[in-house]
């Protein structure tokens, strides 16, 4: 199994949970996050004092799935998240051993639902 | 209030006459009591919980609870300061500098006791809500890094020391009340006085760490919004109250702060607007707070033009002063209370003397008066309340840092005062 | 305020002889003063905090400040405004149509003028909060999308252009006032005009984006609760305000106030109890919200039976509005000025002429008028209200989106209008 | 409010003789109603937003939208009621026990109705904010756990089986009235009444799920701050208001309030530092209603030494309450309707019989009354009251139980009520 | 090591953390999460327009522990989290190379508390 | 590629962010979380009831870089966050397999910006 997490931008999270839903995957984890890369924050003024606000908001969207998925995973996130601007995020794709699901105990495929 | 002292001073002999516990019902007038009832309402809704939230909305998170606690309790702690003895130093009459103890705990002053067409208990309360907000004002300046135990010290001693004298000087039979200072509402007694001390206090507590460097964002400027239309709505209360009665000047004062604060959110927003690209709501709220501050020492004394060009001014200035002259200079005040309320209050306690004649649509100076003489006994009244305060308030911080110590430690400071002086966290789920 | 009118009517003659800078002792009545020196604070309070809140909660986070920076700068654009001419062109003699400019700048209007029993300067002050949270009302039809140069600009506009002569018609002396049009506390002249406006905005405007697909929650229902609350409150002023003095009506005023909103606030909930299931705060808000629209035009004329059916009915026609009619005609007046206000108003308005009469508790028709008649009367104040408010403002917006553009940049809208107008975020840690 | 009432016995046949639509401008005094008009506007402030954001702040953020609308329902539905026939039960003649339904739906109470030197309406309007706080303050005792069509039903049927009929007993001309009891503003009506009631409630309903063992954690101690600070200024319209004219007992109760507040505030807060170490802003905000609910039925009749030493007592007694005794006797009283209202309320009531003689600076005892008397007489108004409401309040329980069931179902307790009962949650992004 | 996160309800943190420090674990890390799975959010209505709302609250509980003490801790959040019902969540186990406690540079083993 | 998680006493974010672009490193994403561990939590009252709060605010910073870049990052972060008071945190490294920009379609080394 594949853990993939895609850091997004905030709004765009509609769109990438559609997009899941129509290749079939309906379990997903999100997380509120600050993110700093080649979008660079921005300055506030308070006051007339000049802070750089470095880290702009983004959202995690973290889908474990079956090996076969992650392609399909993968290009569904890349298509709804783009708007083509800098900051529109990245994914990152990790192995994951064991899946439990709690309430039944059922592990590892089963327990992706 | 200037006048209405005048006026107290021809009915008090009647009013001591009075039986002091029966109703002196040939003198009160209900309907000028209604409107002082309401009006010490709304002064203490400026403080409670106006300045706790327009201040407690400025801070980072961690120091969100400690700001409304040193607001709560100083409040507390002043109303009870001045059952003592406060009122008594204030209002009393002693001598040119300060009042004396005959009225300590209230002595003789009883139901019936009246004070001008009002009852006396009516007058010293509202005049406690403004020996409540002035040191509370003060905390702007040092919020984020100091002791609650020296805060509540500084500020009991303070009041008595400091707010007290200069609050007898001008208003309760003092050397710059006989001088013809004009100051309606407390240009110079509570907003130049608070913002002096409040630089003294930034000055000799010295920079929160990280400052000016790291983002010290505000928490909340939703509270601080509030805030700033509580402290708004409550200072008709402050101005149109220190008329002391509900007649033509009272509404007059609530017309010209009305005015005065809407023209210097207008001024603030659009310097900003020019200069930083953008307009902001904490901009707007400190233009408002600027302007409410400048008309305060004018509003029993111009009209609607004057009032517009002070609005015009505190903005402007104001505006220049929190930005360009703080960094110039390089001190932490927080949250500016000098900026604000030290420089607003000069603004208007000058602009005062120019509006208040009658050519320009104000009430008209006092007889022999010229523009230019009255200007001369208004800086005379700053000089004396700049002196006297930043001295004072200098030697008590002084006094106050050996036997306490007036910053909290290092670990402290980053960890917040909320969870480190208060034991609690603002949010939880 | 119609009945009011009229008695001002006949003591301004007096007042004009007063001496303007001398106090007018023997009309001024210092309770009506000190009661309308609180009024006026109340309705501040409406704005200032109430209206910030109430609509600010509404919004998603990414637009809480920008609801908070257009009623407050709205609020001193309107005031100063007030001052230059805006209350010169409603309440100075002028036509049948609009005042004149004969006060414009204040002129002649002193400490010592008067109007009724209370200084002139507070009826115009009072005045002025009406005039500023008319255009703020409509602000609710267009929030999350509009420049915020824009909103500066149509607003502007639209108090000298709909608000003052709509205004003027009802109370200043023009045409709607002579044909005893009953509106005693503003539900023609703030309300209905309020929400045709938020109409209209809503109309040209268009839908913000994702609407009606993407889920707009409320962003935080604690801030829309004061602010209900602080408008409830404050609505004490605007119609037992209404009044201009401490009296019986006053009393009466304030009662059916608490009742109609009190019922609405029954009638709304229960209604989505029965609909949708479970009652909902917001729904119970909108509730006191609709209530106390629909009882304002009424508030001087009807008694508590009168009271409970217009809240009931207020309650039940406005849920229908937000919830069915909205939907279905697919507009997206984003926290419905016209759903609420706009409704509210006009069953108020046309309710005023049924429960006005003794028959059923109220204060009785003027003479020579029956419910038919008088309700004829309220249609037409009604139907120019509608028309002349509707066109206006449709003409003021095509021209300043010509000049400015009314809508912010896809983007910038998708970003939220914090950051992209004002240069700020609501909250930080 | 005990010698008002019997002032306006005296003026009662004058204003029944007065044809009850004209106004009877002989006995109206404007700066009276001025006065009254303010303070029903300030005590509806203390529950909207008031108590709302008190309650509301303390609880878990999962609850919070439930607080506020209980707070805000039973509001509207205690207005409807009170209408219908609250006000008539309380107020009309009856007998020693009740009133009667004379008054209801307000029959024979028009415009020109006065009571004392105010309109009847306002004197009904600002009884019904009492009638409206008393049962918000009961659902202390059971948030997070409680139906809401049982909070509704319970809170009307208590309102007309008990609250009115107390309410009879010592202000409508019942037998504890007659009998002497000294209750100026409530403190046995209200707080006492209400903390009994939650006390009963608590122990009814039960734990809530977790408790003690969880963390229940108030969630935004913003809002008790804000509800603190409302609470306190709207005391001001409830303890000077209920003097019911704007005089010299007015201007005296008003100090007392925010003196023995005040002193509330820092015997709780100095007495949590020494016995937990750290001074806590939700210590501060409980000590400042702790002296408010004190002082409350003293407002009338105590001097400012009086004021220091009930807030002093309030601020002690009140905090071993909820701390000491609470854990000691392991009921669940959320938020502490009991500890600090009931508890509070005996407080003040027996030291009003102390410092209401005249010479410790109260304003004197009843012809024949000695201070042991007079705290008898409060002992027996306190005991009739702890009794009768006790037991009506279990037998009122027991049946909603049977016909509703009291308590949610356990997980909606541990989802939370908000989601569960109302389908909403406070915040959102 | 492995690093074990657990997606749980809310309200079941305090029984998790209870459960974690009977087996021995005393180091953990809480982040608020929002999730959607089986369990499929629910409708909220704001004046008569229904929204839906895809996502759930949820806690996730992440441990890094040593290999030998997995299946302790997967056991003890399983036991501790479950309601059975619907929504009661997933557990994910994945591999960690190295840990570092920041205060004294200890790696690894000893890193973990 | 490896991702290093870091979770630190908030205050020093400013500090490890900068310590972070001295190393060469842009790009990261930050969590707020809470923990629990050596550092125990405290007591809170309300009104003189007692309450464990057993979690303590930090702040989690991820890094995906590249396999060379770990040490120095590490190296960074360790003396950036560092205080010498428990409850300083600690640093997980595990293995990414791909990274995508979701802005380009960019991958691994080339998508980490
Ligand atoms: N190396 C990285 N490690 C962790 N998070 C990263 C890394 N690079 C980027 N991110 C996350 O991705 C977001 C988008 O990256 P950014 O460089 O701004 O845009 P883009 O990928 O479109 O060039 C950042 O805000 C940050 O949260
Ligand atoms: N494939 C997945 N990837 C990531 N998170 C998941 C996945 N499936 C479920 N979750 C998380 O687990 C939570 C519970 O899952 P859900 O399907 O609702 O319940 P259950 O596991 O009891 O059937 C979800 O809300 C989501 O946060
Ligand atoms: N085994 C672990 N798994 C996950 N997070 C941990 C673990 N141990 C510690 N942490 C996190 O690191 C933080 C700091 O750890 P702590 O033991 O308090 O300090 P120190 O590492 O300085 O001894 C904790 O608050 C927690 O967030």
């Amino acid at each position: 199994m594949k853990m993939i997490r895609a850091i997004i931008k905030p709004f765009k999270l509609d769109d990438v949970k559609d997009a899941l839903g129509a290749v079939g995957v309906s379990g997903l984890t999100v997380t509120e996050v600050r993110g700093h890369g080649r979008q660079k924050g921005h300055t506030e003024l308070y006051r007339g004092a000049e802070y750089n606000v470095d880290f702009v908001p983004k959202t995690e969207v973290m889908i474990v799935v079956e090996d076969e998925q992650v392609d399909d995973v993968v290009e569904a996130v890349v298509e709804a998240a783009r708007s083509g601007k800098v900051g529109d995020g990245k994914i990152f794709v990790s192995t994951i051993e064991r899946a439990i699901r709690i309430r039944t105990g059922e592990a590892d495929a089963d327990a992706l639902s | 209030m200037k006048h209405i002292i005048s006026k107290i001073g021809l009915l008090l002999p009647a009013a001591l006459l009075a039986p002091s516990m029966a109703f002196a019902e040939d003198t009160l007038n209900s309907g000028d009591t209604a409107w002082m009832l309401t009006a010490t309402a709304l002064v203490l809704l400026m403080t409670l919980p106006g300045l706790a939230l327009f201040y407690g909305g400025m801070v980072r998170k961690k120091n969100v609870l400690s700001v409304a606690m040193q607001t709560l309790s100083i409040a507390a702690l002043m109303s009870v300061l001045w059952i003592v003895c406060g009122y008594s130093l204030a209002f009393s009459e002693g001598n040119a500098f300060i009042g004396d103890l005959s009225k300590a705990f209230f002595a003789g002053v009883g139901v019936g006791s009246m004070s001008g067409t009002i009852p006396e208990t009516l007058f010293a309360t509202f005049q406690m809500t403004f020996a409540i907000i002035t040191p509370v004002l003060i905390i702007g300046a040092f919020v984020e890094r100091m002791k609650f135990s020296a805060v509540l010290l500084f500020s009991a001693v303070w009041l008595l020391a400091v707010y007290a004298p200069i609050c007898h000087w001008v208003w309760g039979g003092g050397f710059l009340g006989d001088a013809g200072a004009l100051d309606f509402a407390g240009g110079t007694v509570v907003h130049i006085n608070a913002g002096v001390a409040g630089l003294v206090c930034a000055l000799v507590l010295g920079k929160r760490i990280g400052y000016p460097k790291e983002a010290m964002l505000p928490h909340n400027l939703t509270y601080t919004l509030i805030g700033t239309a509580l402290l708004w709505v409550g200072w008709f209360g402050f101005n149109a109250g220190s008329e002391l009665a509900a007649d033509g000047t009272a509404g007059m004062a609530m017309l010209v702060t009305q005015v005065a604060a809407a023209m210097a959110v207008l001024s603030w927003t659009f310097a900003e607007w020019i200069v930083y690209k953008k307009p902001s709501l904490l901009g707007a709220c400190s233009g408002a707070i600027a302007g409410l501050v400048a008309i305060t020492p004018a509003s029993g004394f111009v009209g609607p033009i004057g009032a517009l060009a002070i609005g015009l001014s505190a903005g402007l200035v104001c505006f220049w002063a929190v930005s360009a002259l703080k960094r110039k200079l390089g001190y932490d005040d927080s949250l500016d209370a000098f900026g604000v309320h030290g420089v607003g209050g000069i603004v208007g306690a000058l602009l005062t003397a120019v509006f208040a004649s009658a050519g320009l649509g104000g009430a008209g100076l006092a007889e022999g008066m010229t523009m230019g003489s009255q200007l001369m006994v208004q800086i005379e009244a700053i000089g004396a309340t700049v002196v006297y305060c930043a001295a004072v308030t200098f030697v008590l911080l002084k006094i106050i840092d050996l036997l306490l110590g007036l910053r909290v430690e290092h670990d402290q400071e980053r960890e917040g005062l909320d969870i480190t002086q208060h034991g609690e966290q603002v949010y939880d789920k």
